[in-house]
């Protein structure tokens, strides 16, 4: 593994003095494409709104580049290069589709108005449908091209790392797909690294480097790229 | 006998007084629409304005003018103190706190003025005179007033819509969370959207005193509050625009209606034109329950 | 052949510009296990809301049992056996998980008085694994738990006809068998027609008998699941490479 | 100079006597009700200090006063006045500032049979209600534009009157009133409306008003529609003969708020400092003195009041409540509440205030009268009823223009 | 309103059971309780709308002020025959033309209110109390800005002392019957199918729709029982006041005192506008009576304070600190 852009170690947190965490252990690369996966409520969404700062950690530490990050606000961190593509989308319902992005786009200079067109390109051309709907709200989308938008949206801070909690949730197998491929080719043409919570475990070891596996709050399990084919809780937790 | 100047000199002066009616209202739904406060205690920020302007009058001899923009910096600045002090400790919590709050500060508000500077009710006088209308006179100082509250609606709408500020406001109406994510500080926008919205308040009552510069006393604000909310809701509640708007409808409503009532001589025109105002606020609810610009 | 339950005559409803559903004609039997797929976008929701009426048409007819429905609000829908459960969950969040399927239970057709609903909500819960949580508030459920909750509450009212939509989405492949085995397996019992929006296809596909792919609002292909999912329109529209 | 009665021999002779009432220190009566407190203390300072206490047999007693804040507001008056009788066991009650309120507390007063002295709850129909222990020391709401109307008839029988009232309790009375004595008179009305409370626009009423050409124009207010209605009347340029309003323009902010403008304009006033009857006045018209001279008044006044406040009608009817009710006391050597009101029913007393008499049935005031008053000269002056008038009436008084380049109204 | 339990409600009857005891047996606690009565019943009152709809609805003051002019001109109208009726049919008819007149008036302004969502609701209904009482000033109704008043009328036709008994004693009484009907209906909506109707519309009221809620037709009811008990609300306090003018008796300070104690409580919940009328009510008597004209200046920051400290009511406050205990099940 080469340089690490991110790393949570023993991680604890929850909600409300239930805690949910229990010393979660993750880092992710640089170019890498990490994935989290576990069953339901083993705490991934919980794990990504740590590191991006929703929840106070209760214990452990966050590192970005090598830096402690756990006690900045969530839109310090989002400066520092960090981004989630949130559970839930959160986008800005009444707002157009543009206007979401503009608001990516918050931190730039508003003077680097040419920058955040090459952007927004970048995102329209990843997701045609969305330059067509550019005037459309946001709330009004379907589900889909709502969580296009959110990713979109996610882009356009120009982040160092991705956090994407379940990107394809609710999307077409074929938009799946894509979604995830251009996942891959971000990482390879911006230098974007990964950290993903997917629910379609096919499709994550198909794109992923390395592989977490969560449960109960704990990572029990690494698994390595080239172990994918013959891990046995990997294989097992597949179903297949 | 109703001439078409007549009626002409009626509904500018009807708009003059709808655009302050607006101004006078814009705070109140900015307030609602960005930190969904209902701002219960919105009279008393009125008063300070009046007596801001009252001051710099008496002791300065500042104009209005001049001394809305010093209204402004100190609700600008209430805003801010208000929002660290009290708001940002309730805002998770649910919507109608905001509002026992605003109307516990608002009671604090005109007994902390009613100890400072008495009640005794102060006046003072610009002495502009006024200009011909079509062969009627119009004070020259409402004139100014209200075209001094569409100004300051035109800045405030520049503002919402063309810069990213107004945009990261914008945002944070819609989703806290998903502006934070695109990097909006958002205690910051909550906390600058109460000085704004408090800042247009106190301004709108320094203006106020452009219209009725008598009567200026701690307890002057209260019919303020329900004509704003009344007003508000025509609009829109939560569109700042929409209440401007409403808020000119009221005012023209009001002076037309008169004219019209008292020719019909139906009991008293004047209080009659007030139950035909809100009972035409159910009427606009029910054609349209958004207000009356849907955002 | 089984009667006619439910019948769309020329559906149509438009957006500001867009148009969500295009001329749609539907009909569906009862008892029939169907399942409605289709791109994002596609007017999978639009139709389930349609049917459900929480929007008015622009223009067309439902028929539902041979009666004309299409002007009628949607809790009456609800009284003749029209159940639905939301893509993204709604469930009563201040509400108990119990409480939550009672008033599901109780604002239908058959069953009349709390005692009942209650009844029936606990069954309704053991069958879909939720019973151990049935004095949480709603708002205390996981994402998955969330989808089985609007499963339970739609399942509730005993109802005729039941619009899942994305039922499955977000749960693990490996649940997703579990929970359309129950799904088929009631409404068999029951007699309910199950119309189903899908997000793991492949596995869904597998309990129904009839397949109905939408795009852009239109009804493109009306077979059976295989014929559908072999189509080249639905693989390049729909499915993409991966499954080829 | 009286008979000293002596005490009846049952009854035991307090060191204080306790006089309880709630007052809208805080809301919308928040400035009338300080003006009042102000008044009651200065009065209560002269008995106490100046004239030694109420002599009842051999002693001399304190008056000593209780009060609490009612925020102008009916909710808590009933509470308040049960735990002033009950708790703080009162002698004697005076009533809350403003109608409602007096609406309210009167039954209070009824059910434990206490006395309660009336200072401004001017409504008329509070003495229609046959409470037996209400007794008023100000004039009732529908006479106090009376005078006025009688002022005018000798000034122009011709004259044409437009009449403009607030439409609240009070100023509806103030203009039937007028109304009526204008009927009796033989005047002209030529226009009459109500505006509402919280008028921000006279344009549309003055307008139509304007169109009748009155020769005086009547408007019943108070202190900010009032001040509003006199500037825009200034601002529409609209010109009368004569310009009445009730108390506004004794305000100092009527002053501020006008300038000069305000020549010329008259106001009725139960009191206003500079137009009070003295104690020749009163032996002349057959009334008893009692109380401290106006400028008495004023330096007690200036005393107990919070700087740089000047005494209104208010502080004036507050004190007269309590200078005649320390007399009724003293009149009848008792405490007992009956034998007070019996006083009460046939005294009649002069204060600086003015005169006291009731009509013994209903408790109504019937000798105090209105007092007119007109901006001469940058001055306030009484020019009507002539008995105490110092200077005669302007009429009619010059037009806005004319006062815009500085004219004054002077007779 | 939590649907599983209603031994809290029992709970409630005892404590203002003993309230009334009190009030009965110890005069010097008059004052006070008779202003506790009438808050905890305004808030009950407008809890039983607000807390079953989480719709806050503004112009609540117009239902009582209808219903204290409802009751007071059915008085002033009854004792103007030659024979006066007997005082029990007077007041019972009073209570009911004021219930009936704000059910009427409750009807027509729901019909189409209660279409309107959340805030939209709640201010569109301000609208109501305005337009009443400038409807009542404007064509001079009722007495119009002169206003209404009716101790001549009960003193000529009854006698003084009955006059005194009714105003000061009897009316506290009657306020507090209001309040117990409120509660009985809370009881009997709660755990009703309307009960469980609303609840569910008050969380997610398109869901409750789909659900087979008559949103419209549900809200409507509560809101039509919560208004005509409103309006008998105005007329014991008619009674008890004997008179009334337009602008206190549209005064909007009482919609927002309902609010504050109900916020106090915890809105939403039935033991709430108990517990806050209790705490508010005692609060502002006490600093009335120990700081004469300095009480807003202390009562306001008090207010202040204890929404930072509970901003969800006392009550929700109690409910999280006994989470899972057998006190959580008795605090709804
Ligand atoms: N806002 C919250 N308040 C209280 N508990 C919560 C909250 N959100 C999540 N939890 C709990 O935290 C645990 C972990 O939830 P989390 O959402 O992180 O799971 P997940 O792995 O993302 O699952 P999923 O596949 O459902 O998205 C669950 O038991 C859940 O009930
Ligand atoms: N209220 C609305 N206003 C404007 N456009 C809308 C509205 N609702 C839906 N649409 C548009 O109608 C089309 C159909 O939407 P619908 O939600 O039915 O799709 P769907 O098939 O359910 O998709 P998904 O699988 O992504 O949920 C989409 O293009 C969507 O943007
Ligand atoms: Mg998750
Ligand atoms: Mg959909």
């Amino acid at each position: 593994m080469s340089e690490v852009v991110l790393r949570a170690e023993n991680v604890e947190t929850g909600y409300k003095g239930v805690q949910v965490l229990w010393g979660a252990t993750v880092s992710v690369g640089k170019n890498e494409i990490v994935a989290v996966l576990g069953p339901n409520g083993a705490g991934k969404t919980t794990l990504l709104k740590a590191i991006i700062g929703f929840l106070k950690v209760w214990g452990g530490s966050i590192k970005f580049l090598n830096e402690e990050i756990s006690g900045l606000p969530v839109h310090e961190r989002v400066r520092k290069g960090i981004a989630l593509v949130p559970e839930g989308r959160k986008l800005f319902p009444n707002m157009t589709v543009e206007e979401n992005l503009v608001m990516g786009a918050y931190l730039y200079n508003i003077k680097r108005d040419k920058e955040i067109q090459n952007i927004m390109e970048i995102v329209y051309n990843l997701f045609p449908i969305l330059k067509e709907r550019r005037t459309q709200k946001a709330g009004t989308l379907s589900g889909g091209q709502q969580q296009m938008l959110a990713i979109g949206r996610a882009l356009m801070t120009n982040p160092k790392i991705l956090l994407l909690d379940e990107p394809t949730l609710g999307l077409s197998p074929k938009l799946a797909n894509e979604v995830l491929e251009t996942v891959v080719k971000l990482r390879n043409e911006l230098g974007v690294s990964v950290l993903l919570v997917e629910e379609k475990v096919l499709l994550a070891t198909r794109v992923a480097d390395r592989i977490y596996l969560i449960n109960q709050g704990r990572i029990e399990h690494e698994v390595l790229k080239k172990d994918f084919g013959k891990d046995e809780l990997l294989y097992r937790y597949l179903g297949l | 006998m109703v001439t078409a100047e007549y009626v002409i000199f009626v509904t500018i002066a009807g708009v003059m007084l709808g655009t302050f009616y607006g101004l006078a209202t814009i705070g109140l739904s900015f307030t609602f629409g960005i930190l969904r406060i209902l701002n219960s205690g919105h009279g008393s920020f009125v008063m300070i304005g009046a007596y801001i302007s009252y001051w710099c009058f008496a002791l300065l001899g500042l104009p209005p003018l001049v001394s809305s923009l010093l209204a402004f910096a100190v609700g600008f600045f209430m805003g801010f103190a208000l929002y660290h002090g009290l708001i940002s400790r309730v805002l998770g919590g649910p919507e109608l706190i905001s509002l026992v709050l605003m109307f516990a500060f608002g009671i604090f508000l005109q007994e902390v003025a009613k100890f400072s500077w008495s009640a005794s009710p102060r006046g003072f006088t610009w002495g502009l005179g006024s200009i011909n209308i079509f062969g009627y006179e119009y004070p020259l100082t409402r004139l100014i007033g209200g075209v001094v509250s569409a100004v300051i609606v035109l800045v405030l709408y520049v503002f919402l819509f063309r810069t990213k500020s107004g945009n990261a406001i914008r945002s944070v109406v819609e989703d806290p969370e998903g502006a934070a994510l695109c990097g909006v500080n958002v205690s910051r926008v909550y906390a600058l959207s109460l000085a704004i919205a408090l800042g247009l308040t106190v301004a709108s009552g320094a203006l106020s005193t452009l219209f009725v510069s008598g009567g200026i006393e701690p307890y002057m604000g209260d019919p303020y509050t329900t004509r704003a909310f009344a007003i508000a809701v025509l609009g829109g509640l939560t569109s700042p625009f929409g209440s401007f708007l409403a808020g000119l409808l009221f005012g023209i409503i009001e002076n037309l209606s008169y004219m019209l009532l008292s020719l019909a001589n139906v009991g008293n025109p004047f209080s009659m034109t007030r139950f035909l105002t809100f009972a035409m606020i159910l009427l606009v609810l029910l054609i349209r329950p958004q207000g009356l610009l849907k955002r | 052949m089984s009667k006619e339950l439910l019948r769309l005559e020329n559906v149509s409803k438009s957006f500001g510009g867009i148009r969500a559903l295009n001329n749609v004609n539907l009909i569906i039997k009862e008892g029939e296990k169907l399942a409605i797929i289709g791109p994002n976008g596609a007017g999978k929701t639009t139709l389930f809301n349609a049917i459900s009426g929480v929007f008015g048409l622009d223009s067309g007819r439902i028929f539902y049992m041979g009666r004309d429905i299409t002007k009628l609000p949607p809790f009456k829908r609800k009284y003749l056996g029209i159940s639905r459960a939301f893509q993204i969950p709604r469930p009563f969040a201040g509400m108990t998980v119990l409480d939550n399927v009672v008033v599901g239970a109780l604002f239908s057709r058959d069953i009349k008085d709390i005692k009942e609903a209650r009844v029936r909500a606990e069954e309704i819960l053991s069958l879909v694994g939720l019973h151990s949580k049935k004095d949480e508030l709603a708002v205390n459920l996981t994402s998955p738990e969330k989808k089985l909750l609007e499963l339970a509450r739609a399942l509730a009212p005993k109802p005729k006809l039941l619009l899942l939509d994305e039922i499955v989405a977000g749960i693990p492949p490996a649940e997703v068998d579990k929970i359309m085995g129950l799904v088929v397996r009631i409404s068999e019992q029951e007699n309910i027609s199950v119309v189903a929006l899908v997000e793991h296809v492949m596995r869904v596909l597998k309990y129904v008998e009839r397949a109905v792919f939408l795009h852009e609002g239109r009804v493109m292909m009306d077979d059976t699941p295989d014929k559908v999912l072999n189509s080249e329109v639905v693989k390049d529209i729909y499915l993409g490479k991966v499954y080829e | 100079y009286f008979v000293v009665a002596p005490p009846k021999p049952t009854e035991e002779i307090p060191d204080k006597i306790t006089v309880g009432l709630t007052l809208g220190l805080s809301g919308s009566y928040s400035y009338a009700s300080h003006q009042g407190l102000w008044g009651i203390q200065a009065a209560i300072k002269w008995i106490n200090e100046v004239y030694g206490g109420i002599k009842i047999g051999n002693k001399a007693v304190k008056i000593e006063l209780k009060y609490y804040d009612d925020q102008s507001n009916k909710e808590l008056v009933s509470s308040l006045y049960e735990q002033l009788i009950n708790v703080d066991k009162v002698d004697f009650l005076l009533g809350p500032y403003g109608s409602p309120l007096v609406m309210v507390a009167a039954p209070v007063a009824a059910k434990y049979n206490k006395l309660m002295i009336n200072w401004m709850g001017t409504g008329d129909v509070i003495h229609e209600q046959g409470y037996k222990n209400l007794v008023m020391v100000s004039t009732h709401s529908s006479y106090q534009m009376r005078p006025a109307m009688e002022m005018i008839k000798t000034l122009d029988p011709n004259a044409t009157i437009a009449v403009i009232f607030k439409e609240d309790e009070h100023n509806r009375y103030l203009a039937r009133g007028a109304l009526e004595e204008a009927g009796k008179l033989g005047l002209s009305v030529v226009f009459n409306k109500s505006y509402p409370v919280d008028i921000k626009d006279f344009t549309p009423i003055f307008t139509e008003m304007a169109a009748k050409k009155p020769d005086v124009i009547v408007i019943c207010a108070h202190e900010a529609d009032g001040i509003l209605a006199a500037q825009q009347l200034a601002e529409l340029n609209i010109n009368a003969k004569l310009m009445i309003m009730g108390f506004v323009p004794s305000l100092k902010s009527f002053r501020d708020a006008l300038g000069n403008l305000a020549e010329g304009w008259a106001g009725t006033n139960q009191w206003t400092y500079g137009a009070s009857y003295t104690p020749s006045d009163a032996q002349a018209l057959g009334y008893e003195w009692f109380g401290p001279t106006e400028d008495k008044f004023l330096e007690l006044y200036n005393q107990v009041a919070s700087p740089g406040q000047f005494p209104s009608e208010h502080a004036g009817a507050g004190a007269a409540a309590i200078l005649v009710l320390a007399r009724a006391i003293e009149k009848a050597q008792s405490l007992n509440q009956d034998a007070v009101r019996n006083v009460l029913n046939t005294m009649k007393l002069a204060t600086f205030y003015g005169l006291y008499q009731i009509d013994p049935t209903t408790g109504k005031q019937i000798a105090h009268k209105e007092i007119l008053s007109q901006w001469q000269g940058g001055r306030f002056v009484a020019i009507w009823p002539p008995e105490i008038a110092t200077s005669r009436p302007v009429y009619p008084i010059p037009t806005w223009d004319e006062k815009r380049q500085g004219a004054q109204a002077l007779p | 309103m939590d649907i599983r339990t209603h031994r809290s409600l029992i709970i409630l009857f005892l404590v203002s059971l003993i309230l009334l005891f009190v009030r009965v047996g110890i005069p010097e606690t008059r004052q006070i309780l008779s202003i506790l009565f009438f808050y905890i019943a305004l808030s009950e009152v407008f809890n039983l709308f607000t807390g079953l709809t989480l719709y806050v609805c503004f112009g609540y003051v117009a239902f009582v002020a209808l219903g204290m002019y409802g009751g007071g001109a059915t008085i002033k109208y009854l004792l103007s025959a030659s024979s006066p009726p007997p005082l029990a049919v007077v007041l019972a008819c009073a209570f009911a033309v004021a219930g009936i007149l704000a059910l009427i008036l409750a009807l027509a302004v729901g019909w189409i209110s209660v279409r309107l969502k959340g805030a939209y609701f709640a201010i569109a209904t301000i609208g109501l109390n305005e337009g009443l009482k400038n409807l009542i000033e404007g064509t001079g109704i009722w007495g119009g800005s002169s206003g209404l008043v009716i101790a001549n009328d009960l003193i000529q036709s009854y006698n003084y002392d009955t006059f005194i008994f009714v105003t000061s004693e009897l009316a506290d009484y009657l306020i507090f019957t209001v309040y117990a009907v409120t509660i009985l209906c809370i009881y009997l909506v709660i755990k009703s199918r309307l009960g469980y109707g609303l609840a569910a519309l008050r969380e997610d009221e398109e869901a409750a729709n789909v659900m087979g809620v008559n949103v419209v037709r549900y809200k409507l009811i509560v809101f039509v029982i919560s208004a005509t008990l409103a309006g008998m609300l105005g007329a014991g306090k008619m009674i008890k006041d004997v008179a009334i003018y337009p602008p206190q008796a549209f005064a909007v300070s009482y919609t927002v005192e309902a609010i504050v104690i109900s916020m106090l409580g915890g809105l939403g919940t039935v033991t709430g506008p108990v517990i806050g009328g209790l705490i508010y009510g005692v609060l502002k008597y006490v600093l009335t009576v120990s700081f004469p004209g300095l009480q807003l200046l202390a009562l306001a920051p008090a207010l202040m304070a204890m929404c930072v400290m509970f901003p969800y009511g006392i009550v929700g406050w109690l409910r999280r600190r006994f989470k899972g205990s057998k006190i959580e099940s008795l605090l709804i």
